[in-house]
């Protein structure tokens, strides 16, 4: 067991994986340097500069020639270096990497990563905050994957790198540095598709994903004190979803608060909801909640707005209270 | 423009035989696909009468099988030369169960074909140009002597992923041909509303790549040219851009009236610069056909498509369910 | 009044608005022949080749100098030939469009339409078929109309030009000469926002919104017939939303089902649910139901499984009957 | 690469002057939000330190407030060569509520200044390249002799935005001035990385535009080659792509460290080729400006930044409910 932040999971998997891969190779802007939050650090010293690949700024061809690179017997692992700026790669992930398979009647698959971090509270503002997951885990054909754990992440990004179809990771810059966790040593996989428990609790439910999760963990804890006993669902992958888990999570106490840091309409907490809705509606004692981002269009630089904006342990508190108490 | 003065050397007569065999073969099978569309037996068709020399020239410079070939929707031609039966092409224009490409799923002539290299694409123009860059990359990082080559409309061209494309691979120097069948209009738009420059080989100055401007109706000039590309690409001397100059004979597609836009006596004069008749006329001088010999290819071209299309026809539709099949591997 | 189809009607608020407004323009692949549609069909004699532009094969510079010429007094009028080729476009619809009036704290706008002809029933295979409302109606900033009858897309189209901020404007393809319409001579627009009741009965409510709403009010004609009083409500615009509408057209009957044809998961009939799930809780007899395309990536070429995968009348009335029941 | 040999015409002084003057300004302003940064009073800094006779230069050929300017993160001189006065940028390093440029929203130097058409951008690289060839549409369409010119670093050129944006203006030949500031990396990418010519000019010539390489860091010929390009803009001859080449002697921003990229040897050969020394020291040699003015200079823009972090910073905050505004017009 070693103590390791949610970043250097991150690149103890990649680096794992390119040990253990030889056609694997992981490709951005700056990845070479280090990338700007630092996630391939000492890997071109190690891997060389073929395997550990600087890309124009490009992002539409870095994901368009990782599909090739994939297809041609390689296993990508690209960056793009902010989720802010994937729109300009979305054709290449939708109409192209998600529909490769599919469309050639299994005649190609697309085995590649994507990783994107994501995420506002780091006084980013507009173009460095942005959460990007409810467009994509629309998609059929992409698994989305959020991982709220330094464990999670690096079992996940294993499993990612070993899965036959093309995955999005979304990490949350925040907490690169501020997430810390005691890992197994050597080679473990987290399955993409299973949420996971967190918490169990018979007053409420709280679903939610990526480091939201973690806030709503947090939050419940505090509310425990209070006497309010949670369940909180960390869904951890949004495609493909755990819909027994969220039935199942909602049916326990029949109050469901789902929480995510995207803003509300059309966020996937919409889909949460409406699957609730369908689903557990006969256990339901409370109208299905939501606590998300307003509808802006994304985080002001300024710190007093950001924070105004941003759901917190302390708004998801009190929206459990609210609805503890409905 | 180059257009080499091909002699034909001892031994290659059968190739070219072969080569406009295979151009005899698309334009037929190109013909009775709009036919089949005009019958109201196929939904849509999108075909390459008159870039038969572009398509079928460059695919005989390629390994077949070795090199990866990204075709876009216009290619019968490349698709005939590799080796792909016009039964499978037309399963693909059915939809039908059996349809090696895409289980009737795309439309028609959007062509995969793992056993000889031919990638899937979208119908999105432009976007599979970075997957080129990115089998080429692999095949050098995996130190593979293949080659890859792209084809595309001058319309493409426009597209910030062909920019992007051309780009990485000129960087990386990587063994891939940018294969540009100019017929000088993207659907209705003519190549002025694409572009201030007259050729479309002029792009790779800008990427400090080389540009080759060839005649696209002669098929023996851009087999010539392809190959001496294709070879630069395996020394590793980097990506290369070809435009070979064409004309479409049809309208863009069977959705589309080319009356609206192009001019009857546009279209007559370029008929007169066919390819097929140019190739037959070469070879017919030259002794290595005769006019038997090219009625019997003629004949056995239009019996093969028929009985082709009789088959495919009558093929089955896949079953409901199959729908749902390979959104993801099935075996995870 | 004469009599026009969807088609004619965009065609007519084109003209009108172009004859109101000199600095009005549009623009996009193959405009000036009359657009593969035929939308813009004897504009450029009309207008000339300025103002009906054709533009180069490359649609995020088609939306990105629509920007810059809402920007510098101009009307832009944009058509994107296919949503499935919106996706290049993203970055400059969600990053530039959205955000540009309020990223400048209101120091510029971007009067601008962005026509993007969906849907699928045309035989159009997999990259002509698409819906893409969800990703669009879910970022702020962007207003998204979907009009179903041949008034609404006359009149909102022009309300959309009218309007100082930019509209996705998603015609369906199938409805261009399907839907017929005697229209009112002359100018009137339809405003952007509210949404309409085409139909009340207290058994069920359905909510939908595009051509579906068309198909939505046929099935509950269908179903009248058997004795099943339908509400069905047109929400013709996703962004912003009617939520109002909504609540009172679930609420009035206790039981809703939402149809879309865009897939399932994550698609904007999630938002819908969770919207009633929330706001109407109290009122709610049944669980809240969706129908939609499933989650497959695109329709498929062969005829007999595209009309297997699509929400058709036949399908919906199943639906009702079904939700009636419960 | 033009380096022109500018012989100070007479009744030029002044303007020289205030060229310099404004390059100070740029720098002290420049290096004052780097130091507020580190200082922990400033979440990010981002700055064109050694840009100065690039964007000053270019800056002083533009009819301020009749063309259209289309700045990158990286121009402070620009904004200051225009006239936004360094109390205004310091709100936006601030983030506060009178912030004229996005009311405390983007990120430091992500200006709009509708009054000096000033046009608003994200981060996005390349994303407002195609802006300024829809703003140089509608100036041409609506009859209007106004230039655009947009700036953008070496690494922009690689997008696919960069492509579509000058496609589209070289095929209408609109009135547009692409402004490359090449200093030679995107953050840690150095420009091999990019691309594979030598020149972002060279970039041009798929276009068929022209394209134009300039010493970046001599302020009197970027302001010749300016104007000689913006006067042939206005007279309808079509876009242009400039390039100046420059170095940034700061890191890529406040969140960068710059030392793991570059060598000190590297910027220390380009500090020596300063571009504010080299104006001083032309101006001294011809007599223009004396050591004396130059201390007054350099004194008096210590003074106006000081005052204006001072006031800057004791600005207030926006209220919270600020952040709802305009996210559409609000009196329609
Ligand atoms: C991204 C995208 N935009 C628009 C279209 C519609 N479209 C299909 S083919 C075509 C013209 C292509 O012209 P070109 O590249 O010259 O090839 P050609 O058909 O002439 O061989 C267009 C605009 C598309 N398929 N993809
Ligand atoms: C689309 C996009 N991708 C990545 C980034 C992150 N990024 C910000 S600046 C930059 C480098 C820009 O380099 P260049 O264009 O040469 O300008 P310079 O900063 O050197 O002046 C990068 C990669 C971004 N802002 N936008
Ligand atoms: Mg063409
Ligand atoms: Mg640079």
């Amino acid at each position: 067991m070693a103590l390791k932040t949610y970043i250097e999971a991150i690149r103890d998997a990649l680096i794992e994986e390119m040990d253990r891969a030889p056609n694997m190779l992981v490709l951005g802007e700056d990845i070479q340097e280090g990338g700007v939050f630092r996630a391939t650090d000492g890997m071109l010293e190690r891997f060389g500069p073929q395997r550990v690949l600087d890309t124009p700024l490009a992002e539409s061809s870095i994901v368009g020639v990782s599909i090739g690179m994939a297809t041609n017997g390689c296993l990508p692992v690209a960056e793009l270096q902010f989720a802010d700026f994937a729109y300009p790669a979305f054709n290449q992930l939708i109409s192209e990497a998600a529909r490769w398979r599919y469309r050639s009647y299994n005649g190609w698959g697309c085995p590649m990563v994507v990783r994107i971090p994501y995420g506002a509270g780091i006084r980013g503002a507009m173009y460095h905050s942005q959460s990007i997951e409810a467009m994509l885990a629309h998609v059929p054909g992409l698994k989305v994957v959020m991982p709220s754990t330094p464990y999670d992440a690096k079992g996940m990004l294993k499993a990612a790198i070993r899965d036959p179809d093309p995955v999005i990771y979304l990490e949350h810059k925040r907490a690169y540095r501020m997430l810390k966790e005691e890992l197994p040593d050597g080679d473990y996989t987290v399955p993409i598709g299973p949420a996971r428990l967190r918490r169990e609790g018979d007053d409420i439910t709280v679903i939610s994903y990526g480091l939201m999760a973690h806030e709503c963990l947090q939050a419940a804890e505090e509310l425990a004190a209070e006497g309010i006993d949670a369940t909180v669902l960390d869904l951890r992958t949004l495609a493909p979803l755990d819909r027994d888990a969220i039935v199942a999570a909602a049916r326990r106490t029949g109050k469901a608060l789902i929480v995510h840091e995207d803003n509300l309409t059309g966020g996937f907490g919409g889909e949460i909801a409406a699957i609730i809705a369908e689903h557990a509606f006969d256990d339901l004692d409370a109208p299905v909640r939501r606590l998300a981002t307003p509808d802006v269009p994304a985080m002001p630089f300024n710190g007093a707005l950001e924070d105004f904006l941003l759901p917190s342990r302390e708004k998801i508190a009190d929206a459990m209270r609210d609805l503890a108490a409905y | 423009m180059t257009t080499t003065d091909t002699r034909l050397e001892s031994g290659t007569s059968d190739l070219y035989l072969s080569m406009y065999r295979d151009m005899v073969r698309s334009r037929v099978l190109s013909d009775r696909m709009f036919a089949l569309n005009r019958q109201g037996r196929a939904a849509f068709a999108v075909t390459g009468q008159g870039h038969e020399a572009a398509q079928v020239g460059s695919a005989y410079a390629l390994t077949a099988g070795a090199d990866w070939v990204l075709p876009y929707y216009r290619d019968v031609g490349v698709l005939v030369a590799l080796g792909m039966k016009p039964y499978d092409i037309l399963l693909g224009l059915f939809a039908k169960a059996g349809d090696p490409t895409s289980g009737g799923r795309q439309m028609p002539c959007h062509w995969s074909w793992p056993e000889m290299r031919v990638v899937t694409r979208s119908s999105v123009i432009a976007a599979n140009l970075p997957h080129a860059a990115g089998i080429a990359y692999a095949s050098k990082l995996l130190g593979r002597g293949e080659v890859t080559i792209v084809y595309f409309g001058e319309g493409a061209t426009s597209e910030g992923d062909f920019h992007e494309a051309v780009n990485f691979a000129a960087i990386h120097q990587l063994p891939v041909v940018f294969f540009c069948e100019n017929n000088g209009y993207a659907i209705s738009e003519s190549q002025e509303k694409q572009m201030a420059i007259l050729h479309v080989a002029d792009r790779a100055r800008g990427y400090g790549i080389e540009g080759q401007t060839v005649d696209g109706n002669d098929a023996l000039t851009v087999l010539q040219t392809t190959r001496w590309v294709i070879e630069e690409c395996r020394r590793g001397l980097g990506p290369k851009l070809i435009e070979a100059k064409t004309y479409r004979y049809a309208p863009h597609t069977s959705s589309d009236d080319d009356r609206r836009y192009r001019t009857r006596a546009e279209l007559e004069e370029w008929t007169r610069k066919d390819p097929i008749d140019r190739l037959r006329n070469r070879l017919l001088a030259d002794g290595v056909l005769t006019p038997d010999a090219d009625g019997a290819i003629r004949a056995a071209a239009q019996r093969e498509i028929d009985e082709a299309v009789e088959a495919a026809e009558r093929a089955p539709d896949p079953p409901d369910d199959d729908a749902f099949r390979y959104v993801f591997a099935e075996d995870a």
